[in-house]
């Protein structure tokens, strides 16, 4: 569109040692932890106010849980891979580790699908209590999160791609602000994973 | 001074012990604003005629080279932190911890609706019956008082009209039905949120009778009102509660009659 | 280092000419970005402002019919004329919401921050420009969404710009709308915060240190950081309140309420003060976000026409950055009326009266700043000197509201809205005005007329103290906001009522003092004085260094500072001023 | 400067990143583990947020490269944990504000 040459796109500035998009996605980050903090303090203030709270594992599924866990850790590892595989120049091994991620977080996905489905189906709606709103609404903000990952690295696995031909150091970049979003998405639920199922 | 200036720039006249702090603490801030004011304003026009172009082609690079302005701000920190701990905090302490003992008060429950005060005197027996919103009715149970408790049985309730004797502390447990409500007396130098699902508790002493605040604003339509301040709806405009300060023995004997009231006529369905 | 050779290529590829639509509508442009921004929040202001001459009819004869334009309006708004409590309250909060969301920060930051911070900072775009489009866009949409709100049934969202629940969950589809358009512009400004921070922290150009910002970049940078990290939480509570509205969970209502005599339904166990919280947690800051553009916008006009440096400039940075700070531990003072304990209570009312010092600090040394001084008074610096006093009249009203003791009259009574209206409209909006008459020769190569700019000036500045200073007189006498008929009903508002005809007058006043303004900017955009220099006021920033209208990629040269932003009346130099991008000499 | 990563490099990297996953995988059954024990309400709550705060650190130090960051990045994270701290207190104050009804 534009023949601009914005600097420090390819290769960070000297005084910060950082490429734009890198500072970028970390104080995006930084406001997507102002975004689960307000609602984990919610979190916390309807569970101190309330004369009785439901133990996670007495509504909600455990293994089912614990499964999407690993799920969600084994993808992070796989992102890390395909950005780590880009480092030695492998691209075909990216490409795997890339659809490798895709197919894992489409599998958290349908774990979570199965158990929203079974709630449903038992009548369990945000509107039966605050700890199930809660649930909803933590879970799904967070589903939202991974559908999101999920565009953007189909997006690099797909067209995106190109720039490793033309610009490869830029396509890295990318690759590596990809994975610390996608980082970030298993790390919320690393804590929302206790907070709703275990505790 | 300030107070008066304050007074004739429209502050009702104050009508509660702790009103009297209330209104010091208003004539402190508003000094400090009034001298930072004056003083700033003088400065400045000064400066716009003294420096302007056609008197001072040349400006100077330097500019204010005194600590004038460290020493003002100095001052205003000394300023404030007189106000906060000397008059603020303890006011607010006192406000929220030193209540009277209920033995001494007249306890009274306000709980707002749209639009509405409905004000709960526990009677005779001095405990509150039992409410249930399941008992709500809008016209014959505002309350939702349940009659078959025992300590129902004499409590008085009423719609907007406040009664209260003078120079006696006032214990309000005040609560709302619906929305967020704020029950104000301007007068009183009181004011505080009405919030669904809690029970906030607020004291004062009344100290002129509605009587003597006629004679002392020289109208005899005055009248002590409760003011609405926080938006809850379409009829937020016209929540008025009316609030009647009177002596001791007035007050006695109007609780008797509208208890009586209650006894003749039946205020609910409940009743009997 | 292999990247030179794409950058190279790059160039080659895309020299086609864009079309109409990517040069104007999906430009990626700060410059154009940033117009566009300008002139969208301009209409949305003045709509603002519509609104509340309404309301303002309203309020000084309650109850009659509104002559001629009365007709117009619906049978569910204004049957006969005669406006209904509902749509007051409707024109209330959409009022507050388009002034704050969709006038002055969008002018304030999208707009001033846009098209001036990059150039300030000798950068050829934004970091992200493709980003920087979509939250102008997202902007667009969420006012889109605000506006299609007054033509659902129900009418627009009518609980307050605050919109605190329960009253906000009980309303009707309009607050839902409200709502979803609060996402979009909060996605807007989350989206704009990033760019702006990486853009000022990366695309410096070389010599500008952080010293060496004109404060106007300093302004942005921290408001960037507020809009950055305290919005979040709004939309937190907006997605929680949606849910309330859409999935029927109870987060901010509690069991047993009893709406109209009838029992809800709900399954209960939330509060309505959480939705307080989170609320300030960011209104609080966003009212920083609303002042410190404008702060920075008179300081830059203030060094320029007094000619010399501004006195302080270090301690106001360090000011600034405290108050950024500050300003996320003070949010419960706009609470102090919900039921507070000791500890909490003198924690908020410590912080409240610790922030108002940074405040005074950067204020004194704008006034010292004029001491020394060769001041041109021209039309951009009238409103710049008349914020001053004005921002003053505001602040030291915070005072009384800060301090529980005096807030307990005052609060949620027209103090409040004098005290921040007298920040907001004379304070920013001069602010704006100023810096809409300062840069209009840099984004269009011709100088606003002086004459209409100081007939709007004298007329607003009459007028809008017309407004706004009777408010504190009836917040004394304990005038509640928010009152269908302006305190009609209550016997301590009686001595103060006849002030609201005269208030009234004075903004249909202020809306004619508007037409010089209008005027002079659509007449100065095709017809005003051609400026003959890049540089018309002989500024020392670097936006004055580009052609004038600065071309895509903004500078002919690539810049290098050698100096401070004010370098005005140095001793010894032949000229006034020195400056950032010229070279030392000898 | 971020330019190619030798060889060896990688192969260290992604040494690290095997033992992390290893590592998580192991947290995730002892907090569920931990669960099953039926602790006070207390100490589960305690034990279940370090064990995820551990392994919060574990992905945001090695999978994030948080170790071995720029200085800046730590400056703008410093400044959301000063926030977010301020944003803990929220609760803290509502806790004392609300009186139950
Ligand atoms: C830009 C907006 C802005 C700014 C800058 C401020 C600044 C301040 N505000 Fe204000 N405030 C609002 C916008 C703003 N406010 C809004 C919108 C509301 C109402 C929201 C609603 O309920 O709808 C509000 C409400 C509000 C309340 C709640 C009142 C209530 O509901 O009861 C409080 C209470 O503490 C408060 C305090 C303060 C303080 C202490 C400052 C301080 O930062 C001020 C510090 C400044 C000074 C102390 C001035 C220094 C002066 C001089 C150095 C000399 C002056 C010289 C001359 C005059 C010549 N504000
Ligand atoms: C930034 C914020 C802002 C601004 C600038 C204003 C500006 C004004 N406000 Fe408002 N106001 C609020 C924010 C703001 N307000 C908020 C938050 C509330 C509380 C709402 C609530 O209760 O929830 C409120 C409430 C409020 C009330 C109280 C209502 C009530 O409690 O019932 C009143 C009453 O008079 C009022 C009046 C005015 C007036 C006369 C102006 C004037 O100063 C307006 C002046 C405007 C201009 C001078 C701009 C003109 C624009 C142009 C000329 C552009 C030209 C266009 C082109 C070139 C294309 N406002
Ligand atoms: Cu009740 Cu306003
Ligand atoms: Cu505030």
């Amino acid at each position: 569109m534009s023949a601009l040459e914005i600097p420090y796109v390819y290769t960070p500035r000297e005084d910060t040692g950082l490429t734009n998009a890198k500072l970028g996605i970390w104080l995006f980050l930084a406001s997507e932890v102002m975004l689960f903090g307000a609602l984990f303090s919610t979190y916390i203030v309807l569970r101190v106010g309330a004369p009785v709270w439901p133990r996670g594992a007495s509504i909600l599924n455990v293994p089912l849980a614990t499964l999407n866990t690993v799920i969600l850790i084994s993808s992070s590892v796989t992102m890390v891979m395909a950005w780590a595989e880009l480092a030695r120049g492998q691209f075909k091994r990216h490409k795997l580790y890339l659809a490798l991620t895709i197919l894992l977080s489409f599998g958290f996905l349908i774990v979570k699908y199965v158990e929203y489905s079974t709630k449903f189906h038992h009548h369990l709606f945000p509107s039966k209590s605050t700890f199930l709103a809660i649930y909803f609404t933590l879970t799904g903000l967070h589903g939202l999160h991974v559908l999101g990952g999920i565009v953007v690295n189909t997006y690099f696995l797909g067209p995106g791609a190109k720039m490793w031909k033309t610009e490869p150091q830029r396509f890295m970049g990318r690759i590596e602000v990809a994975g610390l979003y996608w980082h970030f998405v298993d790390l919320v639920w690393i804590f929302l994973f206790p907070v709703l199922y275990l505790l | 001074m300030m107070l008066e200036w304050l007074h004739k720039l429209g502050l009702p006249p104050v009508a509660s012990v702790h009103g009297v702090a209330v209104d010091v603490a208003q004539a402190g801030v508003h000094w400090l604003m009034l001298v930072l004011f004056v003083g700033w304003m003088g400065y400045f026009i000064f400066v716009l005629f003294r420096f302007r172009r056609s008197r001072n082609p040349q400006a100077n690079y330097q500019g204010v080279k005194s600590h004038f302005s460290t020493y003002v701000e100095v001052a205003v920190v000394v300023a404030e932190a007189v106000l906060l701990l000397g008059f603020s905090i303890p006011m607010w302490r006192q406000r929220v911890e030193a209540f009277p003992s209920a033995s001494q008060a007249t306890v009274i429950r306000i709980v707002a609706e749209q639009f509405a005060w409905n004000i709960h005197y526990p009677g005779p027996d001095g405990i509150f019956g039992r409410t249930d919103p399941k008992l709500i009715d809008l016209t014959s149970n505002p309350l939702g008082l349940d009659r078959n408790d025992p300590n129902a049985m004499d409590d008085i309730t009423n719609v907007n009209q406040l009664h209260l004797p003078v120079n006696k502390p006032v214990i309000i447990h005040l609560s709302s039905k619906d929305v967020i409500h704020s029950f104000g007396i301007p007068q009183m130098r009181i004011k505080q949120d009405a919030i669904p699902g809690m029970s906030v508790p607020i004291w004062f002493t009344p100290s002129v009778t509605s009587e003597e605040m006629k004679k002392k604003t020289n109208d005899d339509k005055f009248q002590y009102q409760i003011a609405c301040a926080q938006l809850c709806g379409l009829g937020h405009y016209r929540m008025a509660g009316y609030v009647t300060i009177e002596s001791q023995e007035a007050f006695d004997t109007w609780l008797d009659e509208q208890g009586a009231k209650a006894q003749t006529s039946g205020d609910d369905a409940f009743w009997l | 280092m292999s990247s030179g050779h794409h950058e190279h290529s790059e160039q080659q590829e895309h020299h086609a000419e864009p079309g109409f639509w990517q040069k104007y509508v999906f430009s990626t442009d700060h410059k154009v970005i940033g117009l566009q921004y300008g002139f969208t929040a301009l209409c949305f202001l003045f709509f603002g402002f519509l609104l509340m001459l309404l309301m303002r009819w309203q309020l000084a004869f309650p109850g009659q019919a509104l002559p001629v334009i009365g007709k117009f309006f619906s049978d569910s708004s204004m049957p006969g004329g005669i406006m209904l409590p509902e749509f007051y309250n409707s024109l209330g909060a959409m009022h507050g919401t388009i002034m704050v969301f969709l006038g002055v920060v969008p002018l304030a930051v999208g707009a001033f921050g846009n098209y001036v911070m990059p150039l300030q900072i000798g950068a050829v775009d934004m970091a992200f420009p493709k980003i920087n489009m979509a939250s102008y866009w997202a902007f667009f949409v969420g006012g889109v969404v605000m506006l299609v709100s007054f033509f659902v049934p129900g009418g627009a969202a009518n609980s307050g710009w605050t919109s605190y629940p329960p009253l906000a969950e009980l309303a009707t589809t309009g607050q839902t709308l409200w709502l979803l358009g609060m996402v979009f512009l909060i996605t807007s400004s989350l989206l704009g915060s990033v760019n702006f921070i990486v853009t000022i922290i990366q695309l410096r150009v070389k010599g500008l240190s952080f010293m060496r910002l004109p404060f106007f970049v300093w302004a942005q940078f921290v408001t960037a950081f507020l809009l950055l990290l305290a919005f979040p939480p709004l939309e937190a509570a907006g997605v929680l309140q949606l849910m309330d509205r859409l999935a029927g969970s109870s987060f901010f209502l509690p069991s047993g309420l009893v709406v109209s005599g009838q029992l809800m339904h709900n399954s209960g166990g939330g509060t309505p003060i959480l939705w307080q919280h989170l609320f300030w947690f960011l209104a609080h800051p966003e009212v920083y976000v609303l002042i410190l553009p404008a702060l920075g916008i008179v300081a830059e006009i203030i060094a320029n026409n007094t000619r010399k440096p501004l006195w302080g400039y270090k301690s106001m940075v360090y000011s600034l950055i405290f108050l950024g700070f500050m300003s996320f531990i003070v949010w419960a003072h706009h609470m102090f009326m919900t039921g507070m304990g000791t500890v909490i209570n003198a924690f908020f009312q410590t912080t409240t009266m610790i922030i108002s010092v940074p405040s005074v600090i950067v204020l004194s040394c704008l006034f010292l700043s004029l001491w020394g001084g060769s001041i041109r008074f021209n039309t951009p610096m009238l409103f710049a000197l008349a914020f001053l006093p004005m921002f003053g009249i505001g602040g030291l009203t915070g005072l009384p509201l800060g301090l529980t003791t005096t807030d307990l009259h005052l609060h949620d009574t027209y103090y409040v809205i004098g005290h921040f209206h007298y920040v907001v409209a004379p304070g920013t909006i001069f602010a704006l005005f100023a810096g809409i008459y300062y840069w209009f020769p840099k984004a269009t190569g011709r100088k606003m007329n002086e004459v209409l700019g100081k007939l709007h000036f004298i007329g607003s500045f009459i007028f809008i103290n017309g407004v706004f200073m009777p408010m504190f007189i009836q917040g004394l006498a304990g005038v509640s906001r928010r009152l269908f008929d302006g305190g009609a009903s209550y016997y301590h508002a009686g001595p103060v009522l006849k002030l609201n005809v005269m208030m009234s007058v004075s903004a249909w006043c202020l809306a004619l003092a508007q037409l010089p303004f209008i005027i002079n900017f659509f007449y100065s955009m095709f017809a005003g004085e051609k400026v003959t220099s890049d540089n018309p006021w002989q500024s020392t920033t670097l936006e004055w260094a580009t052609p004038t209208p600065p071309p895509h990629g903004n500078f002919t040269f690539t810049p290098e500072v050698v100096r401070g932003p004010y370098e005005y009346s140095v001793p010894g130099e032949s000229s006034d001023f020195l400056p950032q991008y010229q070279p030392v000499k000898g | 400067m971020h330019q190619e990563h030798s060889a060896e490099e990688v192969q260290k990297h992604v040494r690290t990143y095997l033992v992390v996953f290893v590592m998580l995988l192991a947290l995730t059954f002892v907090t569920v583990a931990i669960s099953r024990l039926h602790l006070g309400v207390f100490q589960s709550i305690v034990l279940a947020l370090i064990i995820a705060c551990i392994k919060g650190s574990l992905v945001a130090l090695f999978f994030m490269h948080l170790i071995s960051e720029k200085k800046l990045i730590y400056g703008a994270l410093a400044l959301t944990v000063a926030f977010f701290i301020g944003l803990m207190f929220l609760p803290v104050g509502q806790m004392i504000t609300a009186v139950a009804l």
